[in-house]
């Protein structure tokens, strides 16, 4: 055992003393706040990180988009936390696009009786086509929007009304000329024709990897037996799609008191919203992602990475358009802002009490959700998906799939559906990270290229494919950006140079790409790699 | 007698290369029959076409009369064909109990044929808690067989069991082959001529991805001219 | 013998594909002088560098061309010997900054301002030299990546804002008197016109070379090659060291031209873009770059134009779609033209997944 | 008689997780000589080949070639002492013509891979080689057709002309024949024997077919579970009786003595 890890141990016993060789000058407080805040920052780190290591380590797929799905997530938590009117407005249509992907099973089976699965064209033709219905019928669906150019409409605003508590918000308005329920019926038709679509590219990859597209592949045969269970299975659907439907159609007709109700939550549970809003949001869309644009290019994995590294460009693209250029910020939760008398608490018990944002401990002050709460979620997500690798089925299948995936198709699992979720799933860690780093780090659209970059770094550090690989990589990436900002205001002194050289905080991603690089000079697979 | 598994004419590219140039085999029901052939003549090919690995692009594939070409491998492993691949693919970081678990179809598969599987292969329950890396070439065998066992599998393709195996070990792999045969219908690749020959009925013969000769294994026995015009001598 | 039709008369072969581009040279060179005379300047006011269509059809058509210098040499690092790179937006940006502030700070000479670009290109290709044997593939494109993200925020940093520029990037380079864009528009073509097809002749050489053949055997089957004796690293090297002096002396040119070196030309757009260009002509195709680059640079001038603040987002767009569905680009497909598209694809399959081989 | 050895095995022993592929295998071949290895499969004839060849590093063990230690010798170094080796799966460019994969196996020892711009095809002393290997192997006729258009038996002499065209001392043959119609496998063979007695060449064969190793060897190892089982002359091995109980015996005295 010890052998066997012997170079990984040296390693770590030299980046240990090298951490307290950096300690020794500073006093206990500095040192304790510098730990401190590099594990928070190893916390967000690690939830983008882990997510990748993921999804690398069963499909091979570096998913260089992975930082924009952390924005995304960030931005649609925003969206949440501070403008709730506009996603109450947005649930309707949502609703009705997600019955026709709820109704995806029921393709197949129509599909079927055709004969043939139709070509892959028909597939992208019907992707197109949805997308059409959904820019004619989506402007004619009121909306409470904001204007990026107007600054007293623009997020930034809204973000320093909420943080004075006098949010007012415009009354949603629509800029099409269909009549509302023309364009629901649109954005119905659309979300069916979406999952017919989707059903007909997932049904062909298989094929189109055999001998390209000169040859169809075959179709399937006709007269193929459904049990019993497969219309049980669809009458389950039904069954969600219809109460799907109403749900939206519910939303619709309740719009202004669930807005009101959603306000009078309170901002602790709007954020526990915004949470799970994010998460889920880039989970969708890493999910889709998946089925649409990774999928067919698993057999080109460079085509692969190009795709991944072309949609971070296009998501952070969307992220202008929607929501503008400039930074803005997301007021903490109550549960984290209390301020005035008794702040910072001093006990654990008066922060019970108050809410104080920071904290004292060791006379040096603690911001309790940057530096307390974050860290804690960085913990329970890592043990809970290590839970879910090593007790669930679902880890079982993931760690079997690393070794072999087609072995485990040949057991009679659907590997395909398999790497969907494990991407969803990688893309909502993502997005939960966005949520919570949203408040600390505030938002803007750079923030996905340079959270992307600490997360490259932490997993190639702790080895592409090695989960708790990434944890590691993910808290030495933290640290190290740490004491270099402490550096920066204390300066080095370097032997040729008077003056105590003091990196500014743009030179901080450069320290860590540098471990980066001479870690991965003396240990190609990382920390945690396979070596092979 | 009815043909578990057809396959008429499949042609099998993989990447540039074309791998099955016709391949047509028939696998009655309740029997044994083995693939013979050259290495590289496309044997394992052949099993990865019928289950979709390495999908055919011509021809076609009957499971029970039902055809299964053009569906996905999860499909056609689901209707009841279970996998010994060559090399026995152990997954090494999943335990000896968690590479039998992974292949339930369904809840409660693995007690139902807990007592069958340990009664063929002692050996794993004693391994039970092992990852499956510590297990050695014989009992990594002896778990991929019985991986397959777990679900309801009607067919089992094996791919070269004897493989790498000891003389001792490869007598209990045929006891056991033979006993769950019983059972189960068993497309098989073998390079031993002696294990195919006691253990099968029937044999087909692959030679540079065709199907060239197929029969009875008693009539091939008793044709040494065409063993080595197809198999050489060994 | 039986291998006649192998070995028959290369002198005469050899000289076929280079009439076409021998062709467009000629017609560049003369393509100011036609649009004046179509816009009705006369020849004479290009001479004497007059505004006007001709002055912006060169400087479009040098914007084009130092492109397409990079994509080119992109093309030689991925498409012919398979080299996953992906900081080569680091050797374009490096040159830039380079001639830019010795010119600029230091008052070089452009003489030993690119003799010192120059060195500076070998040592930015033995930098990743270094990392060449140790990581592969996907740890390589990382790596790379990193190591010109780490040029992309030192050039933004304050430490050297006083030679770069920072975020602002770095303005107003003098370039040398007879070289100036706007005073000597005309010359400044003809030398960009020169060196671009001086670079795609001497490419074109290297790629049916010994060891260019080497190369494309690399990235056909490197473990192959490796046992028939031949030590790979220092192939790999050679392209390298190739590639980084191209791109960087299209640096020189971009820093010579351009009014402003914005830091951005180091970043993860740019490595996008020169993708782009790449893919868009055909991987491994040598031709495809420079026409790559020039839809490239048209497609951004439209789009802009079309889409104003949206333009990035199409661009964005249009790479998705082409990766997924034109994944050999314009010259690849062409040339497959005769085949199926399948069994380009399957080429492609090979070329890409190494799996071709078995 | 050590003058005699060209390459030889000590104590080579390599695993693979639990699985030890090479078992202490101590192996001596003597130069100029025709040497066999047979097996079942799965004894572990390719992996010992691999560190032959230094494709796989061994656990412990050294290999010496002429003397010399070359166990941890880089891949292509190897090439360059005059060994040269064939593989099982079909290992070619495939993309390229018939004629540049043998002309790059001919130009890989020379001393002119570093021409930046005169046309490869100038280099004649490599074409003219090329052109020779493509007659011997049959495959003249084919020479501009890309590697991967070939048939598979045509890819297998591809292979083979690869391995012939820089001249190697010794040669290390993994299943030649593998895939290849039986009609096909004596042509080939001789072809081989043909190669190996003109130039005085050693060759290393791993081989099913039994016809055919005991007809062409000189001397044949007998390969069991990673380990040397038996060693000598085609005769000394037949004769041998714990190789005829534990391969050949059980091969021959079920199907060829019995009918």
């Amino acid at each position: 055992m010890l052998r066997k890890y012997r170079l990984q141990l040296i390693t770590l016993a030299v980046l240990a003393v090298l951490f307290i060789m950096a300690i020794q000058g500073m006093s206990a407080k500095d040192g304790l706040t510098i730990v401190i805040r590099g594990l928070s920052v190893g916390a967000v780190t690690f939830l983008v990180a882990s997510g990748l290591s993921l999804i690398f380590g069963l499909m091979d797929v570096l998913n260089l988009a992975h930082g924009t799905l952390f924005m995304l997530g960030a931005y649609a938590g925003w969206t949440i936390y501070v403008r709730p009117d506009t996603v109450v407005d947005l649930i309707p249509p949502l609703a009705l696009l997600l019955v026709g992907l709820v109704l995806m099973p029921l393709w197949p089976v129509l599909l079927g009786r055709l004969g043939r699965m139709p070509a892959a064209v028909w597939g992208w033709l019907g992707l197109a086509m949805a997308g059409v219905l959904l820019l004619i019928s989506l402007p004619s669906i009121p909306i409470a929007a904001w204007s990026a150019r107007d600054y007293a409409q623009s997020p930034v605003s809204y973000a320093i009304m909420l943080s004075q508590g006098q949010l007012q918000f415009p009354p949603a308005e629509a800029t099409g000329p269909l009549s509302p329920a023309v364009a629901l019926g649109g954005v119905l038709l659309a979300g069916l024709v979406l999952g017919g679509s989707l059903t007909v590219l997932s049904q062909r990859h298989r094929g189109m990897r055999v001998r390209g597209q000169a040859t169809p592949p075959q179709s399937p045969p006709k007269g193929r037996r459904i049990s019993l269970s497969h219309w049980e299975r669809v009458g389950v659907r039904a069954t969600a799609a219809g109460l799907l439907l109403l749900a939206g159609l519910l939303v619709l007709a309740l719009n202004d008191n669930l807005t009101a109700w959603l306000l009078g939550l309170g901002t602790n549970w709007l954020f526990g919203l915004a949470l799970i809003g994010g998460t889920l949001t880039a989970a969708a869309l890493g999910g889709l992602m998946e089925m649409t644009l990774i999928r067919p290019l698993y057999d080109r994995p460079i085509y692969q990475l190009m795709m991944t590294l072309g949609l971070a460009v296009v998501g952070h693209e969307l992220v202008v358009a929607l929501w503008g250029r400039p930074e803005f910020t997301m007021p903490k939760p109550a549960l984290f802002n209390g301020v005035g008398d008794g702040c910072p608490a001093e006990s654990w018990a008066a922060w019970l009490e108050l809410h104080c944002s920071t904290i004292l401990v060791l006379g040096g002050r603690i911001r309790v959700y940057n530096e307390i709460f974050l860290i804690i979620v960085g913990l329970v997500v890592l043990v809970a998906v290590s839970l879910l690798l090593q007790r669930s089925r679902l880890g079982m299948i993931i760690r079997a799939g690393v070794q072999d995936s087609d072995m485990v198709e040949a057991l009679g699992i659907n590997v395909r559906r398999v790497f969907t979720l494990v991407f969803a799933l990688g893309a909502g860690l993502a997005g939960l990270g966005g949520v919570l780093a949203a408040p600390s780090i505030g938002l803007s659209p750079l923030m996905g290229e340079s959270v992307l970059l600490m997360a490259l770094i932490a997993l190639a550090i702790g080895g592409l494919t090695s989960f708790p690989g990434a944890a590691v990589g993910s808290v030495l990436v933290g640290l190290m950006e740490q004491f270099i900002i402490k550096y920066g205001q204390i300066g080095i002194p370097l032997p040729f140079l008077e003056e105590p050289f003091k990196p500014s905080p743009t030179l901080v991603p450069a320290s860590t790409v540098l471990l980066m690089v001479i870690i991965l000079l003396a240990m190609p697979q990382g920390l945690f790699g396979r070596t092979e | 007698m009815t043909n578990l598994l057809e396959i008429h004419n499949i042609h099998t590219f993989i990447g540039q290369f074309h791998i099955l140039e016709a391949v047509s085999l028939a696998v009655p029901q309740g029997s044994i029959t083995a693939l013979l052939g050259r290495n590289g003549a496309g044997k394992t090919t052949t099993l990865k076409s019928i289950l979709g690995l390495t999908p055919p692009s011509e021809g076609q594939i009957y499971f029970e009369d039902q055809p299964i070409h053009g569906y996905r491998s999860f499909e056609i492993a689901a209707l009841g064909i279970g996998f010994v691949p060559e090399h026995r693919a152990i997954f090494r970081d999943l335990s000896v109990a968690e590479n039998l678990r992974i292949a339930e179809r369904r809840k409660g598969d693995l007690r139902r044929k807990e007592e069958f599987i340990f009664s063929l292969f002692p050996d794993l329950k004693r391994l039970i808690h092992l990852p499956g890396t510590n297990l050695s070439g014989g009992q990594q065998q002896m778990l991929a067989i019985a991986r397959a066992l777990v679900p309801d599998n009607k067919l089992l393709l094996i791919d070269e069991p004897s493989e790498g195996l000891a003389p001792v070990i490869i007598e209990h792999m045929m006891a056991a082959i033979r006993q769950l045969s019983q059972e189960k219908t068993v497309l098989l690749v073998e390079q031993n001529f002696i294990v195919a020959s006691q253990l099968a009925e029937r044999y087909v013969i692959i030679e540079e991805g065709r199907s060239v000769k197929q029969g009875l294994m008693a009539d091939l026995v008793d044709d040494p001219a065409t063993i080595r015009r197809y198999l050489g001598a060994a | 013998m039986s291998l006649s039709a192998a070995t028959s008369s290369p002198r005469t072969r050899r000289w076929q594909p280079y009439l076409a581009p021998l062709g467009l040279f000629i017609g560049l060179a003369a393509l100011p002088f036609v649009v004046a005379l179509l816009s009705g300047q006369s020849p004479a006011g290009v001479l004497a560098n007059e505004a006007g269509s001709a002055k912006f059809i060169q400087g479009l058509l040098i914007e084009i061309m130092i492109l397409a210098i990079v994509a080119l040499s992109y093309d030689l690092v991925l498409g012919i010997t398979g080299l996953l790179s992906f900081g080569h937006a680091l050797f374009f940006a490096a040159g830039a900054y380079l001639t830019g502030v010795l010119l600029k700070s230091f008052g070089w000479s452009l003489g030993a301002t690119l003799g010192l670009v120059l060195v500076s290109a070998v040592l930015q290709a033995l930098l990743f030299g270094v990392v060449l044997p140790r990581v592969k593939g996907i740890t390589f494109a990382l790596v790379t990546l990193g190591l010109s993200e780490v040029f992309y925020i030192v050039v933004q940093s304050r430490e050297l804002g006083q030679y770069t520029g920072a975020d602002v990037g770095l303005q107003g380079v003098p370039p040398p008197d007879f070289l100036n864009p706007t005073s000597h528009r005309l010359t400044f073509y003809l030398v960009t016109l020169i060196f671009t097809f001086a670079v795609y002749l001497f490419y074109r050489l290297f790629v049916d070379s010994p060891t260019g053949r080497v190369c494309v055997a690399i990235r056909e089957n490197e473990n192959r090659a490796l046992m028939l004796g031949y030590n790979t690293f220092y192939f790999k090297l050679v392209v390298l060291v190739i590639a980084a002096i191209t791109a960087n002396l299209a640096g020189t040119l971009h820093a010579l031209y351009q009014p402003v070196i914005s830091p951005n030309i180091a970043s993860l757009n740019a490595m996008v873009d020169i993708l782009l260009m790449t893919l868009i002509g055909g991987l491994g195709t040598l031709t495809g770059a420079p026409i790559g680059a020039a839809i490239f640079r048209l497609l951004t001038f439209f789009l802009d134009r079309w889409f104003g603040e949206s333009a990035s987002f199409m661009l964005g767009v249009v790479y998705v779609a082409l990766v997924l569905f034109v994944p050999y680009g314009i010259v690849g497909t062409w040339q497959r033209r005769g085949f199926h598209l399948a069994a380009g694809r399957r080429w492609l399959l090979g070329l890409l997944t190494g799996r071709g081989d078995g | 008689m050590a003058a005699d050895i060209i390459l030889e095995t000590q104590q080579l022993r390599r695993e693979f997780g639990a699985l030890v592929a090479v078992d202490n295998v101590s192996v001596k071949i003597r130069a100029h000589t025709f040497h066999s290895i047979i097996g079942p499969n799965g004894a572990g004839k390719t992996t010992f080949f691999n560190l032959l060849s230094g494709n796989l590093k061994p656990t412990s063990g050294r290999v010496l070639f002429k003397g010399r230690d070359i166990t941890h010798l880089p891949l292509h170094r190897t090439a360059h002492l005059g060994i040269g080796r064939s593989f099982q799966i079909t290992n070619i460019f495939p993309n390229l013509t018939v004629v540049e994969n043998i002309r790059l196996a001919a130009q890989a020892l020379g001393r002119d891979n570093f021409h930046f711009w005169r046309h490869a095809r100038h280099f004649r002393r490599y074409e003219e080689r090329a052109a020779a290997v493509l007659d011997q192997v049959g495959l003249a006729k084919r020479a501009d057709a890309p590697a991967r258009t070939l048939p598979h038996g045509d890819q297998r002499k591809l292979e083979l002309g690869m391995l012939l065209a820089p001249d190697p001392e010794v040669l290390l043959l993994d299943e030649p024949t593998a895939g290849m119609a039986t009609e096909q496998v004596p042509e080939l063979i001789d072809l081989i024997q043909g190669f190996q007695a003109a130039g005085n060449k050693t060759v290393l064969l791993v081989e099913h077919n039994m016809n055919v190793v005991m007809r062409v060897s000189d001397y044949i190892t007998v390969m069991h579970y990673g380990q040397v089982l038996a060693e000598g002359t085609p005769a000394d091995v037949t004769a041998n009786e714990v190789v005829q109980e534990a391969y050949l015996g059980t091969l021959y005295g079920d199907v060829a003595t019995d009918s």
